[in-house]
C-alpha cells in the first residue's frame, strides 16, 4: 500500500475497471471480462508528477481515464480533493472536471476540425462559466501565448497547424480551467523526436508556474525518466513496481521493470556496450484470461512454482519502493 | 459465427412479428373496412346489403372477433382456439384471396406470379451488373475525364428518369414509331406473344422482356455504377495499390487484379440487399409492361382490398428484406476476411 | 476474394437458369395448344402490318398453307375476373368473360340489348298477354310469407293478393359443354343452389320473393313469385342454369374454389380451356354448343387478357396484339388518339353513350339530414338556375369530345321508358341569363367578390365526386367555371369512394353531409326512379340505406312511381314515366348530365362488332369473326 | 496576404478559413454541382414567388383554347381544360418544394436525433431506436409507400372531414399529409442507421472524450463536437435522396394515389398528360415531354448537387 499522506492531491484505492465480455445466443449475459485495471493503489502527491509505465495493452490509458471517470471504474475509490469521484454523478461530477484535466496521445484527433482554435481554447472556460465574450477571447489568447503561440492564431482550424503547435492547442485547452491535475496520456508518443522535447519542457515549465500534479502516462521508461518524480510500473492491469525515480531506474526489483530497463538505449557508447539485455519470451498474455497467481510468471526468467499459485503482495520493500514479487 | 447466425434469426422473427402486426393493424384502419365493396350503393335495392347479411358474412371472414384475436388467428389458426377451420399462415395455411381470384389459395396465386418477376428482376439484376461495374471501373480509373463525366451523366440520367414516362418512350418508339416506320419493333408489353409463329418461345419471351428489364434495370445500373466508381476510388488510393504501381505491375493488372476484386466487396453487398426485388418486382415497371408479376399483383390486391393476399405478400417481403440484409452480413464476412461477427 | 467472385458468378447463373427455365413452367396443357398455332402460323400479324405499311411484312408466317389456322380473337380488358362462378363475382369483366366461356346470353339465357330484353335459350319471353304468364288473386293466410311496401313480411291477417306466376320453355338441343343435355332442372338447380346463404351470393331479392320455381317436364320450368309481388321483370324470372350433373356434390359456398369457379361447364359458344392467373383466359371453341349446326361459333379459340394499364392496351392494340378493347379499359381520354388511329387504318374505335348517365344531386332538405347544413338548394329557383348556368354542351364537346348526349330525364331518350311526347318535360338548355334572373328572383344577390348572397349566407357550396375519375374531375371543373359566371362560389371534393359512398350514416353519400354531388347511376331496362321517391329518404328506420340522398320527397312523383310499379303492361307504364319526368325535370333534385360514352376499339380485321348501349360488348360473340 | 511568423517556426497565412468555406469554395468550382445548385435554387425561386411569376392562375381555365401548342401567351401550351401549362408547372414547384421540405424535415427531425442518442448512449436507447429502424426496413420501399398511402389516406380524410376541416381535407395538403407521412416515416429510419454508425465512429475520437474530460455537458457534445462531423454522408444522401421523394410522388400519382387536382404537382401534370397524350406522337409532344423533362431536371439536378458536395465534403481532399 502507498502512504495515504497528507499532501496525496489524489489517492487511487483498489481502482478495477472491467470490460465485460458478452455473449449468448439470444439474451446477451456477461459471461466474462476483459480486466484492463485490476486493483490499483497509489497517490499523487500535489506538484509530483507521477510516470506510469508499461507496455500497449496493459490497461495504463484505462487507468488515465478511470481516473477522471471518463470511464465509470467497476470498483475502487479515487479519493480528489476529499471526495471519491467514483460516486460522484452528474453535473457535481461535470463541475469537478474544472480541477482535472487531460491531454491525449494524438494532436490530429484530439482537436474538433469544425471548431477554431479560439472556440477549442474558449469551450471549457464558457462551460464552467470562467469568462465570456471579450473577457473569454483574452484569456484564450492569454492561454495560447502561455503555450508558445501566437495568440493571433485564435480563428484558425487545427488542420493549420503542426503537430507539435496542436499539441500545444490540446495543453491550452487543458489548462484553460486552471486545473490542478492533469493526466497526460502518452502526450508525446505521436510527435517527432524534434517536438517531444520542446512538449516536455513545456510541460515541465507549466508545472512549475501552475503548480500542477500529473499522471504522465508513456509505454516507455526513457521519456518518463526525464520528468517524473515517482514512477509506477504496470503489467497486464497491476502495478509491479511503484518507487522514486533514481531509485527504479538505479535498482529495479522486479524481473519485468529490469527488462523493460534493459531495453532503454544509454546513450553512452561504454556503458551501451555492456548493458545486458533480457529479452522477455512470449506474448503479452490476454487480460481475459490472465495467468494464474503472479501474471507475468509466463514470461518470468525467474519463475518458481509458488508464482503459478500465488499472486504476490504488493508489499514495500523498504524506502517507500514498493514490488509485486515472490523473487524479491 | 453460428451463435451470431442463431441470434440475429431470433431478432429476425420478432422484427418479423412486430411488423406483420403493424401491418395488419393498419390495414384494418382503414375506413369501410374489407367489407366496404359489398356494401357500396347500388342503383336498384335487388343488390341492398341488409344488417343480417352483413354480419353473416363478416362471421364468415372472422371480422366479428377482435382485432388483436383476428391475427392470432391469421397468424397461427383457430383450429386449436375454437374448433376452427384455420391452420394459420405460420402452419402453411396463408388463406384463400377474397377478390383477385375467389377461393384460389394465395400460394397458389403467388406462385403463378413469381416466375414472371424472377425472370424480369434477374433480368434487370444480370443487366444492371453488366454495364454497372465496367462503367464504374472506367469512370474511376479515368477520374475528371470527359468519359467520366459522360459516364456520371448517364448514370444520373438513369436516376432522374420518371420509370413510367420513360417506360412510355420506349413503347412509343420502339413499338409503335418502329412499326409505323418499317422497322422490326418490340412488342409493347406482355411476357410472350398469344399467337403467331414464334408463341411461348425463348426468341418470343426475350423480345418480351427487352424493354422492361431495361426500364427496371435503368435505376439499379446508375446507383450501382456509382457505388462502384466511389469504391474503385476508394481502393486506389489504397497503400497495396500503389506499393503493386511501384512494384512495376502493368496498370492493366493493377486495377483488374488488386483494385477490382477488392472494389467489388461493398457492391456485393448492395447487390445482396437489392435481392429482395426479385420477388416485390416492380410495380410501376409492371403496370406500364403488362408484365404478370408480383407488383400487379400487389396493386391488384391493394386496390381491390384482398387482404389475404395483400397480408401474405408484406409479410414475405418483409422477411426477404430482413433475410437480405442478414444475407449481406454473412456474404460480407465470407468475401471480407477482417470482418467476424461474434 | 475468389469467394466474392464466386458468389456474383453463382448469382449470374442462378439469374440464367432462372429466366430460361421458367417458360416451360407453364401447364403443359397450353404448350401443346401453342404447339398447333406454331404449325399453322398465322397470318393475323400480315393483315395488320399491310394496314400499317405498304412495306413487306418483316417475317412472313411460315406455312401459311398447310393446315386451316385456328381463328383467334383476342378481346383485351382492364381487369381480371375474381371468379368464373357467376354467382361469386360482381364484376363487369366477370360478366363479359362469362358471355362467351359460360352462358349464351347476358342473364342467363336471357340478353338484355336496348334497354330491353331477348330470349336467347328460352323460346320466348313469357307474357301476360300471351298467356303463358298471369296474375291470380290468391287467398293469403295470417302468418304467410308476403310482399308489402317492398319488403318481405308475414301477412298480419287474412287478406287477398295478386300473385303472378309464368312459364319459361326452353329451346331443344341445349347441351352443357361436356356433352350432357341440359334439362329445366339444371334451371331450377341454379335456383336452389343460391338459396344458400353462404353460396357467394350477395343479393337475393328475386329468391326471396320467390314462392316456387319448378320444372314441369325436361324443358319447362314455372316461376310463382310471393303474394304481392308484382314484378314488371316477371318475364326474366329463369334461373340461371347449373349443370347439376357437375355441381350436385359439391357444397354451395365450395363451388367458387372448386373447379368449376376457374373452369366451367356452360352452355356458351366457347369453352375455357387455360387461365393465367393474372395474365388471360384462353378458350376455344364449344363443340357441343346449341348453335353449332349453324356454325357458329365463327372464331375457334378466343383469348381475354388483363391490361390494366390504358397506354399499354392501346399499344397493344396497334400491335395486333388485341383484337378488341373493352369499355372497361378505355375511355374518354383515349378519343383523340383512337381517331388519329382510325385514320391511320389501325383500328376502329366505337363511341356509344352507355347506360351509365351522370348527374349532379342537390341537397334539397338539409335540415333533415343527419348532419345540418346552410340550406342553399332547397329553393327550387336555384336548383333550376344552376341547370341553366351549367353548360352540358361545352363538357360534351371538350371532355367527351362531342360523343355523348345530354340528357333530360333519367334514361336516355332511345329508352322505352322515355315519354314519346317530351314536350311536358322542362328541359334546360345552357342559359346563363336565365340562370341569373332566377337567382335575382330567389333573392340571391351579387356582392361585391362576385358571388351572390343572401341574409348573409353566400351562395357557396361544395361539389364531391369520387377521387381519380378524370373525366368527372375535368367536369368538375368546368362546372366551377360555369358558376363562377352566375355568381355561384364552387368548391371542389373528391373524397376516395370509400368516405363518399362508405356505410351507413357515416358516409357523405347517406348522412347528407354535402351540398352538391357528382355521381353516375345506370338505366337498366327498368328506369331509374325508384332512387327519387320519399321511401328512399335515408333515416335511421332505413339504416342510412336509402339511396335518395337528395333528400327530396314529392306526392306527386311518388304517385306516378307507384302507378309505374304496380303496373305490367309496358304502354301503360309509359305514361306513368311521363307524369314522373315532368315533376323531375321541373322540381330537379338531380341534374341530369348526359350518357357515359362507352369506348370500345377493335382491330380493323374484327367483323361483325355490334356494340350496344345496354348489352356488353361481346353480346354477339358467337358471331364474331376474324378476316384471314 | 499578411504572413506571421508562428513560434514554432512555421510561415501561415493569416486568413483562416473554415471546413465551411472550404466546403462552399471547392461546391462552387465544381461545374455539375453548380448547374445542380442552379436548378435547386431556381425551382425554389418559382415556388416562392409563384404567384408573380405564374402567368395565368393555375387553374384558370379557357376551353376555348384547350390542348394548344406552345406559342408566345402560353411558352409551354394549354392543357385539357385550356389552362396555361408554364403557369401549372411554375405552380407545380411550390408543390415539389413542400413536399421535398416537409419530408426532408420529418426525415431528419426523426432519424437524425434517434440515430445521434441511439449511437451515443448505446444500451436500450440503441436497442429501441435501432429495433424501431429495422422494422421499418422491413416493409419494402415504395410499396410499403402505396400501401400507406393507399390505407392511411382514407382514414385521414375521412378524420379531416368529421372534425370539420373539409376546405383543408380539399386542398390537397392533407394528400401531401400521407405522401409526406408515407415517405418520412420510411425514410428516417435509413438516416437513424447511418448517423448512428457515423456517430459510433466519431464518438470514439479523441476530441469526443476531450469535451467529455472538459465537463462539457451531454447535448453539447453530441450537438457540437458529433453531428458536425458525423452528418457530412448524411447531407450527401439527402441530397441525393430529395429528387427520389419528387420522383415517389410522381409514382404516387401515377397510380392515382397521390395529390388530387386541380391543386397541381408535377407528378399528376406529368403522370396526367404522358398518359393521356403519350401516343399522339408528334402532335402533343409538348404536353408529354415538357412536365417529364423538368421532373427529371429536377432530379438530375439534386444528384449533381449531392455528388458535389460528396466531392466537396470529402475531408481526405485537399485543396
Amino acid at each position: 500500500m502507498a502512504n495515504p499522506q497528507d499532501t496525496a492531491l489524489i489517492e487511487v484505492r483498489g481502482l478495477k475497471k472491467y470490460f465485460p465480455i458478452t455473449q449468448g445466443i439470444i439474451f446477451q449475459r456477461k459471461v466474462a471480462d476483459v480486466k484492463a485495471v485490476d486493483g490499483l493503489n497509489f497517490a499523487i502527491k500535489k506538484g509530483e508528477t507521477l510516470g506510469l509505465v508499461g507496455e500497449s495493452g496493459c490497461g495504463k490509458s484505462t487507468t488515465g481515464r478511470a481516473i477522471l471517470q471518463l470511464y465509470r471504474p467497476t470498483a475502487g475509490e479515487v479519493i480528489f480533493q476529499g471526495k471519491d469521484l467514483v460516486k460522484l454523478q452528474g453535473e457535481e461530477l461535470r463541475k469537478m472536471r474544472r480541477n482535472m484535466q487531460m491531454i491525449f496521445q494524438d494532436p490530429y484527433a484530439s482537436l474538433n476540425p469544425r471548431m477554431t482554435v479560439g472556440d477549442i481554447i474558449g469551450e471549457p472556460l464558457e462551460v464552467h462559466n470562467i469568462a465570456k465574450g471579450k473577457e473569454k477571447k483574452e484569456r484564450v489568447q492569454e492561454l495560447l501565448k502561455i503555450v508558445g503561440l501566437n495568440p493571433y492564431f485564435v480563428n484558425r482550424y487545427p488542420h493549420e497547424f503542426s503537430g507539435g503547435q496542436r499539441q500545444r492547442i490540446g495543453v491550452a485547452r487543458a489548462l484553460a480551467v486552471q486545473p490542478d491535475f492533469i493526466v497526460c496520456d502518452e502526450p508525446i508518443s505521436a510527435l517527432d523526436v524534434s517536438i517531444q522535447a520542446q512538449i516536455i519542457n513545456l510541460l515541465e515549465e507549466l508545472q512549475t508556474k501552475f503548480n500542477l500534479t500529473y499522471l504522465f502516462i508513456a509505454h516507455d521508461l526513457s521519456v518518463v525518466r526525464h520528468i517524473s518524480d515517482r514512477i509506477a510500473v504496470m503489467y497486464l492491469g497491476k502495478i509491479v513496481e511503484l518507487t522514486d525515480r533514481n531509485a527504479l531506474y538505479n535498482n529495479p526489483l522486479h524481473p519485468y521493470t529490469k527488462a523493460l530497463l534493459s531495453a532503454v538505449p544509454i546513450p553512452d557508447p561504454v556503458v551501451e556496450e555492456k548493458r545486458e539485455r533480457i529479452i522477455l519470451v512470449g506474448d503479452v498474455p490476454s487480460p481475459v484470461r490472465p495467468p494464474s497467481g503472479c501474471h507475468f510468471h509466463t514470461r518470468c526468467p525467474l519463475v518458481m512454482d509458488k508464482c503459478k499459485k500465488d499472486d504476490p503482495e504488493f508489499r514495500n520493500a523498504g524506502a517507500e519502493h514498493w514490488v509485486a514479487c515472490h523473487a524479491v | 459465427m453460428v451463435n451470431y447466425l442463431i441470434r440475429r434469426l431470433f431478432s429476425m422473427t420478432i422484427v418479423i412479428i412486430v411488423s406483420s402486426f403493424l401491418i395488419y393493424m393498419m390495414l384494418n384502419l382503414a375506413p369501410g373496412g374489407p367489407l366496404w365493396e359489398l356494401t357500396q350503393a347500388g342503383s336498384s335495392r335487388e343488390s341492398a346489403l341488409t344488417r343480417e347479411d352483413y354480419a353473416r358474412l363478416e362471421k364468415m371472414l372472422g371480422l366479428d372477433k377482435p382485432m388483436h384475436l383476428r391475427y392470432i388467428i391469421w397468424l397461427a389458426g383457430d383450429d386449436w382456439l375454437d374448433g376452427g377451420t384455420r391452420k394459420g399462415v405460420i402452419r402453411g395455411d396463408w388463406g384463400e384471396s377474397w377478390r383477385v381470384a375467389q377461393g384460389m389459395s394465395v400460394m397458389e396465386l403467388i406462385s403463378s406470379r413469381i416466375g414472371n418477376t424472377i425472370i424480369l428482376s434477374g433480368a434487370a439484376l444480370l443487366l444492371s451488373l453488366i454495364i454497372a461495374i465496367p462503367v464504374g471501373i472506367i469512370a474511376a480509373v479515368k477520374q475528371y475525364s470527359k468519359l467520366d463525366y459522360a459516364l456520371t451523366a448517364f448514370a444520373f440520367f438513369g436516376v432522374a428518369m420518371p420509370v413510367f414516362w420513360f417506360g412510355l418512350m420506349l413503347i412509343l418508339v420502339f413499338s409503335l414509331q418502329f412499326k409505323a416506320w418499317g422497322l422490326p419493333a418490340l412488342p409493347p408489353g406482355g411476357t410472350e406473344s398469344l399467337f403467331g409463329p414464334d408463341q411461348g418461345s425463348f426468341l418470343d419471351r426475350l423480345q418480351h422482356l427487352i424493354m422492361p428489364a431495361i426500364v427496371l434495370s435503368l435505376f439499379q445500373t446508375a446507383s450501382w455504377s456509382r457505388y462502384m466508381r466511389s469504391s474503385m476510388l476508394e481502393v486506389l488510393k489504397q497503400d497495396y495499390v500503389r506499393t503493386a504501381r511501384a512494384k512495376g505491375v502493368i496498370e492493366r493488372l493493377v486495377i483488374t487484379k488488386h483494385a477490382v476484386r477488392n472494389a467489388l466487396i461493398p457492391i456485393v453487398t448492395v447487390i445482396v440487399l437489392s435481392l429482395p426485388s426479385l420477388f416485390n418486382g416492380a410495380v410501376i415497371t409492371e403496370t406500364i409492361f403488362a408484365w404478370n408479376g408480383m407488383g400487379r399483383l400487389y396493386i391488384n390486391a391493394l386496390t381491390r382490398g384482398d387482404y389475404p393476399v395483400l397480408m401474405i405478400f408484406l409479410l414475405i417481403s418483409a422477411i426477404l428484406v430482413v433475410a437480405a440484409n442478414l444475407l449481406a452480413d454473412v456474404v460480407y464476412t465470407f468475401i471480407d476476411p477482417r470482418i467476424r461477427y461474434s | 476474394m475468389r469467394k466474392a467472385m464466386l458468389v456474383l458468378i453463382a448469382l449470374g447463373v442462378l439469374a440464367i437458369v432462372v429466366a430460361c427455365a421458367a417458360p416451360t413452367a407453364s401447364p403443359p396443357q397450353v404448350v401443346k395448344e401453342v404447339q398447333t398455332v406454331i404449325v399453322a402460323g398465322t397470318p393475323v400479324e400480315k393483315v395488320v402490318e399491310k394496314v400499317i405499311t405498304a412495306t413487306p411484312p418483316p417475317t412472313q408466317p411460315p406455312a401459311a398453307t398447310k393446315a386451316p389456322q385456328p381463328k383467334t380473337l383476342v378481346v383485351c380488358m382492364s381487369q381480371e375476373p375474381d371468379t368464373l362462378y357467376f354467382n361469386g363475382s360482381n364484376m363487369m369483366v366477370t360478366t363479359l368473360t362469362l358471355e362467351a366461356g359460360y352462358r349464351d346470353g347476358q342473364l342467363g339465357g336471357i340478353d338484355q340489348r336496348d334497354y330491353d330484353y331477348q330470349p336467347i335459350i328460352l323460346q320466348k319471353l313469357p307474357s301476360i298477354k300471351d298467356g303463358d304468364a298471369k296474375i291470380t288473386k290468391v287467398k293469403v293466410k295470417a302468418g304467410d310469407t308476403i310482399e308489402k311496401d317492398g319488403a318481405v313480411v308475414k301477412a298480419d291477417k287474412d287478406m287477398e293478393l295478386d300473385q303472378i306466376s309464368a312459364t319459361f320453355k326452353m329451346k331443344a338441343g341445349l347441351k352443357w359443354s361436356d356433352g350432357t343435355v341440359m334439362k329445366a332442372s339444371d334451371s331450377v338447380f341454379g335456383y336452389k343452389t343460391g338459396l344458400d346463404k353462404d353460396s357467394g351470393i350477395t343479393t337475393r331479392y328475386t329468391r326471396d320473393r320467390t314462392a316456387s320455381y319448378v320444372a314441369t317436364d325436361a324443358s319447362t320450368t314455372v316461376w310463382t313469385g310471393i303474394p304481392g309481388f308484382v314484378y314488371a321483370l316477371y318475364n326474366t324470372m329463369f334461373f340461371e342454369p347449373l349443370p347439376e350433373h357437375v355441381l350436385k356434390d359439391i357444397a354451395p359456398k365450395d363451388i367458387k374454389a372448386s373447379a368449376f369457379g376457374r373452369k366451367p361447364v356452360g352452355y356458351g359458344p366457347f369453352r375455357v380451356t387455360n387461365w393465367v392467373s393474372g395474365d388471360r383466359i384462353e378458350m376455344e371453341k364449344n363443340p357441343n354448343y346449341w348453335r353449332a349446326s349453324e356454325g357458329l361459333p365463327k372464331l375457334d379459340r378466343v383469348i381475354y387478357r388483363f391490361i390494366p394499364d390504358t397506354n399499354q392496351l392501346t399499344a397493344q392494340l396497334i400491335a395486333g396484339q388485341c383484337d378488341i378493347g373493352t369499355q372497361d379499359a378505355l375511355n374518354t381520354d383515349a378519343i383523340p388518339f383512337l381517331d388519329q388511329a382510325e385514320k391511320n387504318g389501325l383500328l376502329k374505335p366505337y363511341y356509344i353513350p352507355g347506360s351509365t348517365w351522370e348527374h349532379i344531386d342537390f341537397n334539397t332538405q338539409p335540415t333533415k339530414a343527419p348532419k345540418p347544413r346552410v340550406d342553399l338548394f332547397s329553393d327550387v329557383k336555384v336548383r333550376q338556375a344552376i341547370a341553366f348556368g351549367t353548360n352540358r354542351k361545352e363538357m360534351n364537346d371538350k371532355i367527351l369530345f362531342g360523343k355523348s348526349v345530354i340528357m333530360d330525364a333519367t334514361v336516355p331518350a332511345t329508352h322505352w321508358a322515355y315519354p314519346k311526347d317530351d314536350s311536358q318535360l322542362a328541359k334546360y338548355p345552357y342559359d346563363p341569363k336565365k340562370a341569373e334572373a332566377l337567382l335575382d328572383e330567389a333573392g340571391w344577390v351579387k356582392g361585391a367578390d362576385g358571388v351572390r348572397a343572401k341574409g348573409g349566407v353566400k351562395l357557396s357550396a361544395t361539389i364531391s365526386t369520387t377521387a381519380g375519375n378524370k373525366p368527372r374531375e375535368a367536369i368538375m371543373q368546368i362546372f366551377q367555371a360555369n358558376m363562377k359566371a352566375i355568381g355561384v362560389e364552387i368548391k371542389l371534393d373528391f373524397p376516395p369512394s370509400t368516405v363518399l359512398f362508405g356505410r351507413g350514416k357515416d358516409s357523405d353519400y347517406m348522412s347528407g353531409n354535402f351540398d352538391l354531388m357528382l355521381y353516375a347511376w345506370v338505366a337498366g331496362t327498368e328506369p331509374t326512379l325508384l332512387v327519387y321517391t320519399c321511401d328512399q329518404v335515408p333515416t335511421a328506420a332505413l339504416t342510412w340505406s336509402g339511396q335518395n340522398n337528395t333528400y327530396w320527397c314529392n306526392a306527386d312523383f311518388d304517385k306516378a312511381y307507384s302507378g309505374f310499379n304496380g303496373n305490367l303492361v309496358r304502354e301503360d307504364r309509359v305514361k306513368f314515366t311521363a307524369d314522373a319526368y315532368k315533376v323531375f325535370t321541373k322540381e330537379l333534385p338531380a341534374l341530369p348530365l348526359y350518357q357515359r360514352v362507352n369506348v370500345y376499339a377493335t382491330n380493323p380485321r374484327v367483323l361483325n362488332f355490334k356494340p350496344n348501349p345496354s348489352a356488353s360488348e361481346t353480346w354477339n360473340i358467337e358471331e364474331l369473326d376474324v378476316k384471314q | 496576404m499578411t504572413q506571421t511568423r508562428s513560434p514554432a517556426g512555421i510561415d501561415l497565412p493569416h486568413r483562416a478559413r473554415s471546413p465551411q468555406r472550404r466546403v462552399v469554395g471547392r461546391l462552387l468550382r465544381n461545374p455539375p454541382a453548380l448547374i445542380g445548385l442552379g436548378v435547386v435554387a431556381a425551382m425554389i425561386l418559382c415556388a416562392i414567388f409563384a404567384p408573380q411569376l405564374a402567368p395565368y392562375a393555375y387553374d384558370a381555365q379557357d376551353l376555348s383554347i384547350a390542348r394548344q401548342a406552345p406559342s408566345p401567351a402560353h411558352w409551354f401550351g394549354t392543357d385539357d381544360l385550356g389552362r396555361d401549362m408554364l403557369s401549372r408547372i411554375i405552380w407545380g414547384a411550390r408543390s415539389a418544394v413542400f413536399v421535398i421540405v416537409m419530408v426532408m424535415i420529418v426525415n431528419l427531425g426523426l432519424g437524425v436525433p434517434l440515430g445521434a442518442a441511439a449511437g451515443y448512449f448505446g444500451g436500450w436507447v440503441e436497442t429501441v431506436v435501432m429495433r424501431a429502424a429495422d422494422i421499418l426496413f422491413a416493409f419494402p420501399g415504395l410499396l410499403f409507400v402505396f400501401f400507406i398511402a393507399a390505407t392511411i389516406k382514407p382514414a385521414i380524410l375521412t378524420w379531416a372531414r368529421e372534425a370539420g376541416w373539409r376546405d383543408l381535407a380539399n386542398s390537397g395538403y392533407l394528400d401531401y399529409a400521407v405522401v409526406i407521412i408515407a415517405l418520412g416515416v420510411i425514410g428516417w429510419a435509413g438516416l437513424a442507421r447511418m448517423v448512428r454508425a457515423q456517430v459510433l465512429a466519431v464518438k470514439e475520437r479523441e476530441y469526443v472524450i476531450g469535451a467529455q474530460a472538459i465537463g462539457v455537458p451531454t447535448w453539447k457534445i453530441i450537438a457540437r463536437h458529433i453531428l458536425p462531423n458525423a452528418l457530412a454522408p448524411v447531407i450527401v444522401a439527402l441530397s441525393m435522396g430529395l429528387g427520389d421523394i419528387a420522383l415517389s410522388e410522381g409514382y404516387l400519382s401515377f397510380l392515382g394515389i397521390g395529390l388530387q387536382p386541380p391543386a397541381p404537382s408535377w407528378g399528376n401534370i406529368l403522370s396526367d398528360n404522358a398518359g393521356r397524350y403519350w401516343r399522339m406522337f408528334p402532335q402533343m409532344i409538348w404536353m408529354v415531354w415538357i412536365p417529364g423533362l423538368i421532373l427529371a431536371a429536377v432530379v438530375f439536378a439534386f444528384n449533381f448537387l449531392g455528388d458535389g458536395l460528396n466531392e466537396a465534403l470529402n475531408p481526405e481532399l485537399v485543396d
